[in-house]
C-alpha cells in the first residue's frame, strides 16, 4: 500500500479542544431581489416565470449575466413533476456557464447554500432564486411523498393537513390557547397582505373577522381553510455579494449576519409539536452569529413562514419573543412592538419553494424601506425564516441588517 | 475569506441491484458507520451539520431526510438537502466543502450523505419525466406521441450517450474493441472493490463484445447497472482533520459549471450544444478547479483519476476534458496500460460507474474514492503514493457538472 | 433487452440479501400539469404553414436558434429578431433506435439525427427520410427539409428530412 | 412582441410505481401484525420503546441490534391527540370527503411514541384526549399497515 512506504505513524488524538467554532460569521450583502406576483393560476409558462423573477433581480440590481458566477435553486421534483428540476432551467435561470446547483427545500435553504459559496471566497455574485407553480401539481398529495413509505404512507393518515391538526390542537391543549388566538394571526396577515400588492389575490382581505376564520370550512379540525397558507404560483429571485462588492453594486445594501438551520426528529409521536425545537435552535444559532444577545428588543420586525396561522404562535415562542403559550399576547400588528408578517407572510399566498425566500426578500425591502404599503418605521435588524417538513421540522433563521 | 477544508473519512454501503433487506435510512446507516469507523475518536454526536442528497424521482420519496433523522443521527442538527439528478453525489460533496469552507458558526465538521435504492423505483419513467414537460410541449406544437417516443428514445440518459459516443467516435476514431477494453479494466477492478456490484474478474474483451445493441454503438456490456448503495464523506477544518485521522486529505479545487441543456432543449427548443462530446462546461469547470488547486499542469500533476462513467466512451471522453490526456489520445493510453491499477494514471481503480450506479451516490463515491486513494485506505488502493487526485461526476440533460480536486497538502498559489 | 443478455460470460459475483417485505406507492404525473409559453413559437409556426423557415435571433450575442426559443441563456434576454432560414442544413450528431415493428415481431433499426440548419446555431432532435439505412448516416451529412403534403402549421410539417449531395470534404471521412 | 400571451398547461400521461423495502427491523414487525400482535423495540441505552421498531435511537445514537431488545406489547393504548378531517388523501389526488374521519395519535401500552391510525365508532364531540384505546384488526391480516382497521374505545 502506498502510504504505510511513508512511514508516517498512525495516531489518533481525538478532537482538538483548543479549536472552538467560529464565534461569529462575516456578513454578506443582498444586492437585489425580484418576487413575481403570486397568482392561484397563472398565465405564465414556468420558465417565463423564471426567467421574469431573475431577469428582474439583475435589473433591480443594475448588473449582467456575465456578472453571475453562481446560481442556486430551489425547485423540488415532485412539485415539478420532472426528474432533475433543475435540469432544464439553466438558461431562464441564469446559469449559463456558471457554477451552478439546486437545492430542494425551501427558498430560504437555497440562500444559505448561495450565502456559503459567498463566504468561501469562491464567488462574487450568487443568484438564488426559488419557487414553483402549484396550480400544475396536486399539492397535498406531493407532500404526502414526504411521509415515512414503508410504514405512514401506505394508509396516508398523516400528511400535511393532519399533521396540521395536530398540531395546532397541542399548541392549544398544552397552553389553553383559544381558536380565537389563532383566527387572530389569519386575521392580521391578510389584512397585511391587503397592503402588498404582490400576494395571492385571493388572500387579501382588509375587513375579514374573526369568526369568518372560524366558521370557513373545516380543513383538519381545528385547523380551517383560512388559516392554512394556500399554495399558489410564484417565482422570486435573490442576489447575494461579499461584503466588498456589494458596496460596489448598491449604496443601500442589507447584510445578512446571521443564518441558523436545524431539523428536529421525524414521527409526529416522538415530538412535541406545541413548541418547534428546531425554530428554537435554529434562533440561537442565527442570534448567536448577528451577536444578538436580546432578541426581543433588538429586532424591529419579524417575517416568518408560517405554513398555518398557528405556527407563526408557536415559532414567536421558540424565538423567544414571548413565554412558551404567550404568542397571542404579543402585539404583531404593522405598527405594533414586533411586526410580525407585515407582507402577509406565507398566509399571504404560499408558492412552494419560494415562500422562505420571499419572506427574505419583504424583510430585506423592510430595511431598505421599499416596502410601500406595508412599511414598517425605522427598521434596521429583521429576522426572516423558511421551514420545510411537517409541522415544520426543518426551520432555517436569517438576520438581516441595514447600513453601511 | 474561507477556511482550508479537508477530507477526514469516506465511507461506503455494500451495493447490489437490489438491497431488499434493508429499507432506505437503514442503507444510509450503513455507509455512516464505514465512514465513521474510519475515524475512531470521532462519534456520531460530533457531527455539526449534514448535507444530504440522492434523487428523490427514482425513488418515489421527497426529501427523505426528514423520514431519515433518526438513522442519520441529524436529530436537532442543522440539515440541508442538495439535489442535481446524476450528479447529486458531487453537489453533495461540493455542498459539504463549502458548508465548512464558509466558516459558519457552530458549523465546523459536517457530514455529506449520498444515496439510492433505485431497485425501488421505475427508473424508465424516472428518465423519462426528466424532459417529460418538454414533451407534452412539442405535442401541443404538432407532433404527435408516437413521433416523439420515437425522436426522443434518445431523451433518455443512454440515449444521450450514445449520441456523445458517435460524436466521439467520429473525432478520434476509436473502435468498439476500445470501448469493451475500458469495460474490462473497470470490472476487473470492481472485482477487488468490496461494495462494488458488477464484480466480473474474468471478463474478456471478446465477452463484451459478443452482447447485442443497445443502442449503437453501445451495447449490453458496456453499459452501467442500478444498484442501491449509499455513500458518506466526512468534511471538516484543517485543524480538526490533523487530529482525528492520520492522512487529512486536503480539498483544494472545486467547480461545478451547468452548460446548456442538450439535445430537445429546455421548451423542446433545441441546444446550442451541437458537439455532445465537446463539453465545454467540463472544460471550463477543470480549468477553474485545477487553477484554485495551483495546478498548471494536471497530465503531470494528477497522480489519481476517478471519472463518472456509466458508459466507456464517456470515461474516453472525460479524462480528455477534464485534461488528464491530449484530445483524442486516450484510446491509445488505455492501450498502454498506464491507467490501470499499477500503471502511471490510475483511472477509476473502484471500478467506477461503469461497474457501480447507485445514481445519487455515484457522483460522490468518485471523490470519496479519491480521497481513500490519498490516505491509502482505499479498497483497490494502487501501489504508488497518490499525492494529487480528482473527483468528477456528471448529469442533468448532459449540462451538469461537478469536480473536486484533492491532495495530501493545501493548495499552492498560481501566479 | 434480448434474451442472449443472459449470457455466462456476463454473470458476475453475486451476494443474496434477505428479501423484505414491500409496500406500494405509485406517482401519478397524470395529475401533474406543465405550463409553457409557446407565444414566440406563433410567427414561427405561421411561417410554416407557407412552407417557410425562420430562426428566431438574439440581438445581444447575434446567435440564431431553429427552432426558435424563449431565452437566450448566455445573454439572459428575450431574442426578438426574426430570420428567415434556408432549408438545407447538416447532421450534427445521430443514434439509432431499435423499434420492434408491431406485426411482424422484427427490430428496426432506424436513425434519429440532431438537424442544425445552414445558419442556424442550434439542433434539434429529427427524423431522416425512412428509406436511409442508419449505417449510411455519417456526421456532416448534408440533408434538406421534406415537407409534409398538406401544411398545418404545427412542427409536423417539417416532416423529415431527405439527403441530398454531399459535396465536401466530409465524404472522405465517411469511407473510414 | 405585442401579440396575445399563449401559454400551454399539459397533463402528464405516465405513472411511475415505487416499491419500498422495508428492511429486516420492520419485517419482524409486519410479520407481528400478521398474527395480530403488535411488538417494538427498545433502545439499550435510554430504554424508550419504539413502534414500530427501529434500527438506530435517534435521541442516543445508538444501534439496536436485530436480533436483540424486542418488546411484546399489548395492542391497547391512549390517546393523545387527535384531529377531525374532511380531507382524504392519497397517491392520487387529494379530495374532500362528507364524512369527516377522526384521525388519532395513539401512544401504545409500554411504547415511548405514537401511532397516527383512525377512530371508529364513536361521535367527534366524545373523543377525549387521554381517553382508553384499543386496536381494531382487520378480519383477513396482511401484514401491511392496514392490518390495524383503527382504535376504538374501550
Amino acid at each position: 500500500m502506498g502510504r504505510e512506504n511513508k512511514g508516517r505513524p498512525f495516531r489518533y488524538k481525538g478532537i482538538h479542544k483548543s479549536v472552538r467554532w467560529a464565534q461569529s460569521m462575516q456578513r454578506v450583502g443582498i444586492v437585489g431581489y425580484n418576487q413575481v406576483k403570486l397568482y392561484s393560476d397563472a398565465d405564465y409558462g414556468r420558465y417565463e416565470m423564471i426567467y421574469e423573477a431573475v431577469r428582474s433581480a439583475l435589473d433591480h440590481a443594475g448588473l449582467k449575466k456575465k456578472d453571475i458566477t453562481t446560481v442556486i435553486s430551489a425547485t423540488n421534483d415532485y412539485y415539478d413533476g420532472r426528474t432533475i428540476s433543475n435540469a432544464l432551467t439553466v438558461e431562464v435561470g441564469g446559469g449559463y456557464l456558471a457554477d451552478e446547483s439546486k437545492v430542494e427545500m425551501d427558498g430560504a435553504h437555497a440562500v444559505l447554500y448561495g450565502l456559503m459559496r459567498i463566504l468561501s471566497g469562491n464567488h462574487k455574485l450568487a443568484v438564488v432564486w426559488g419557487g414553483s407553480m402549484a396550480s400544475c401539481f396536486p399539492y397535498h398529495s406531493a407532500r404526502l411523498y414526504e411521509t415515512d413509505p414503508t410504514w405512514e404512507r401506505p394508509v396516508a393518515y398523516v400528511n400535511d393537513v393532519t399533521s396540521a391538526g395536530f398540531q395546532m390542537r397541542a399548541y392549544m391543549e398544552k397552553f389553553k390557547v383559544s381558536a380565537e388566538d389563532i383566527a387572530h394571526v389569519t386575521v392580521k396577515n391578510r389584512k397585511n397582505a391587503a397592503k402588498n400588492a404582490l400576494t395571492l389575490a385571493e388572500a387579501q382581505n382588509p375587513n375579514l373577522s374573526v369568526q369568518d376564520v372560524l366558521n370557513s370550512e373545516i380543513y383538519a379540525d381545528p385547523v380551517t381553510e383560512l388559516m392554512v397558507a394556500q399554495p399558489c404560483d410564484g417565482v422570486a429571485a435573490l442576489l447575494l455579494a461579499p461584503e466588498k462588492q456589494a458596496l460596489k453594486i448598491t449604496d443601500n445594501p442589507v447584510w445578512i449576519t446571521g443564518v441558523g438551520y436545524n431539523q428536529e426528529t421525524y414521527y409526529l409521536g416522538d415530538r412535541d409539536l406545541s413548541a418547534s425545537k428546531s425554530m428554537e435552535l435554529a434562533g440561537k444559532m442565527a442570534f448567536n452569529a448577528a451577536g444578538v444577545k436580546d432578541p426581543k428588543h433588538e429586532i424591529d420586525v419579524a417575517e416568518i413562514f408560517e405554513g398555518y396561522a398557528h405556527e407563526e404562535l408557536i415559532f414567536t415562542e421558540a424565538l423567544g419573543f414571548t413565554e412558551r403559550g404567550q404568542g397571542a399576547s404579543l402585539n404583531s400588528v404593522i405598527d405594533g412592538d414586533l411586526p410580525i408578517n407585515p407582507s402577509g407572510g406565507a398566509l399571504g399566498g404560499n408558492p412552494p419553494c419560494a415562500t422562505g425566500l420571499i419572506r427574505i426578500i419583504e424583510a430585506a425591502k423592510q430595511i431598505r424601506g421599499e416596502a410601500k404599503g406595508h412599511q414598517v418605521k425605522d427598521v434596521k435588524k429583521a429576522i426572516a425564516s423558511g421551514q420545510i417538513g411537517m409541522c415544520a421540522q426543518n426551520n432555517i433563521l436569517y438576520v438581516l441588517e441595514g447600513g453601511n | 475569506m474561507g477556511r482550508q477544508v479537508c477530507i477526514a473519512s469516506a465511507g461506503f454501503s455494500e451495493h447490489a441491484s437490489k438491497r431488499s433487506d434493508v429499507n432506505m435510512p437503514e442503507l444510509v446507516s450503513e455507509a455512516i458507520e464505514d465512514c465513521l469507523k474510519r475515524v475512531p475518536s470521532l462519534e456520531i454526536k460530533d457531527i455539526d451539520a449534514f448535507v444530504n442528497g440522492n434523487m428523490p424521482a427514482f425513488e418515489g420519496s421527497n426529501i427523505p431526510e426528514l423520514w431519515m433523522t433518526d438513522w442519520m443521527g441529524a436529530r436537532n442538527k442543522p440539515l440541508m438537502r442538495v439535489t442535481t439528478g446524476g450528479t447529486t453525489g458531487g453537489s453533495v460533496a461540493i455542498s459539504g466543502y463549502y458548508s465548512v469552507a464558509a466558516g459558519l458558526p457552530e458549523v465546523d465538521t459536517v457530514l455529506a450523505i449520498a444515496f439510492e435504492q433505485q431497485s425501488q423505483g421505475d427508473t424508465s419513467v424516472g428518465l423519462a419525466s426528466v424532459a417529460y414537460g418538454e414533451i407534452s410541449v412539442m405535442n401541443s406544437l404538432g407532433i404527435p406521441y408516437d413521433q416523439l417516443t420515437l425522436l426522443l428514445s434518445g431523451g433518455a440518459a443512454i440515449g444521450i450517450a450514445s449520441y456523445q459516443a458517435v460524436n466521439y467516435m467520429r473525432k478520434s476514431k476509436i473502435t468498439e474493441e476500445d470501448l469493451a477494453r475500458v469495460v474490462v479494466q473497470n470490472r476487473h477492478n470492481a472485482a477487488k472493490t468490496w461494495w462494488a456490484h458488477l464484480k466480473m474478474p474474468d471478463l474478456t474483451i471478446e465477452d463484451v463484445l459478443d452482447t447485442p445493441y443497445i443502442s449503437y454503438p453501445l451495447r449490453y456490456g458496456m453499459v452501467c447497472p442500478a444498484s442501491d448503495g449509499a455513500c458518506a464523506m466526512l468534511f471538516t477544518t484543517e485543524e480538526k482533520a490533523k487530529d482525528i485521522c492520520d492522512i487529512p486529505v486536503y480539498v483544494n479545487g472545486v467547480g461545478s459549471i451547468a452548460n446548456e441543456t442538450a439535445l430537445i432543449g429546455y421548451d423542446g427548443s433545441g441546444s446550442a450544444q451541437l458537439d455532445l462530446s465537446e463539453q465545454l462546461g467540463a472544460q471550463i469547470t477543470s480549468d477553474l478547479a485545477f487553477k484554485q488547486a495551483g495546478i498548471s499542469f494536471p497530465r503531470k500533476e494528477v497522480d489519481y483519476a476517478e471519472v463518472y462513467s456509466p458508459f466507456p466512451n464517456q470515461e474516453l471522453m472525460w479524462v480528455e476534458k477534464l485534461g488528464l490526456f491530449e484530445e483524442n489520445t486516450s484510446p491509445e493510453m488505455y492501450k498502454t496500460g498506464i491507467t490501470a491499477l499499477n500503471g502511471e494514471l490510475p483511472i477509476n481503480c473502484s471500478g467506477g460507474v461503469n461497474s457501480t450506479n447507485a445514481i445519487g451516490a455515484s457522483a460522490m463515491e468518485r471523490p470519496a474514492v479519491a480521497a481513500l486513494q490519498i490516505m491509502g485506505k482505499a479498497s483497490n488502493q494502487v501501489p504508488k503514493t497518490v499525492h494529487t487526485a480528482l473527483g468528477h461526476g456528471w448529469g442533468g440533460y448532459v449540462n451538469l457538472i461537478t469536480m473536486m480536486v484533492m491532495a495530501d497538502e493545501p493548495a499552492r498559489k498560481l501566479k | 433487452m434480448s434474451k442472449r443478455t443472459l449470457r455466462k460470460s456476463m454473470e458476475y459475483i453475486k451476494k443474496e440479501y434477505i428479501r423484505t417485505r414491500t409496500m406500494p406507492t405509485n406517482w401519478y404525473l397524470s395529475s401533474y400539469k406543465f405550463k409553457f409559453n409557446i407565444t414566440h413559437m406563433k410567427p414561427f409556426l405561421e411561417k410554416l404553414k407557407q412552407k417557410k423557415l425562420v430562426g428566431l435571433q438574439c440581438s445581444s450575442c447575434n446567435r440564431i436558434f431553429f427552432p426558435p426559443r424563449l431565452i437566450c441563456g448566455k445573454c439572459l434576454v428575450k431574442p426578438d429578431r426574426w430570420v428567415d432560414l434556408r432549408e438545407t442544413g447538416k447532421v450534427v450528431s445521430y443514434t439509432v433506435t431499435y423499434l420492434k415493428d408491431p406485426e411482424t415481431g422484427e427490430v428496426l433499426e432506424r436513425p434519429i439525427v440532431c438537424v442544425q440548419l445552414d445558419g442556424a446555431d442550434t439542433s434539434y432532435p429529427a427524423q431522416l427520410d425512412p428509406d436511409i439505412e442508419f449505417r449510411d448516416t455519417y456526421i456532416g451529412m448534408p440533408i434538406k427539409v421534406h415537407w409534409a403534403e398538406d401544411v398545418q402549421g404545427g412542427l409536423m410539417d417539417l416532416e423529415y428530412y431527405d439527403a441530398i449531395e454531399d459535396d465536401s470534404k466530409d465524404l472522405e471521412l465517411r469511407k473510414d | 412582441m405585442s401579440e396575445e400571451k399563449i401559454v400551454v398547461a399539459n397533463k402528464g400521461l405516465v405513472r411511475a410505481e415505487f416499491a419500498f423495502w422495508v428492511g429486516q427491523y420492520m419485517n419482524k414487525f409486519y410479520d407481528a401484525l400478521e398474527n395480530k400482535k403488535i411488538i417494538g423495540n427498545k433502545c439499550p441505552k435510554c430504554g424508550d420503546v419504539f413502534v414500530p421498531p427501529r434500527k438506530i435511537c435517534g435521541k442516543c445514537n445508538k444501534t439496536i441490534h436485530l436480533d436483540q431488545n424486542w418488546v411484546d406489547l399489548p395492542d391497547a393504548g391512549v390517546l393523545k391527540n387527535y384531529t377531525i378531517t374532511y380531507y382524504k388523501i392519497n397517491d392520487r389526488a387529494s379530495r374532500k370527503v362528507k364524512k369527516p374521519q377522526i384521525i388519532g395519535m395513539v401512544q401504545i401500552d409500554g411504547s415511548n411514541t405514537a401511532i397516527v391510525y383512525r377512530l371508529l365508532d364513536i361521535e367527534p364531540e366524545k373523543v377525549k384526549i387521554g381517553m382508553k384505546v384499543k386496536v381494531q384488526w382487520e378480519e383477513k391480516t396482511k401484514g401491511d399497515p392496514s392490518d390495524i382497521k383503527g382504535f376504538i374505545r374501550v
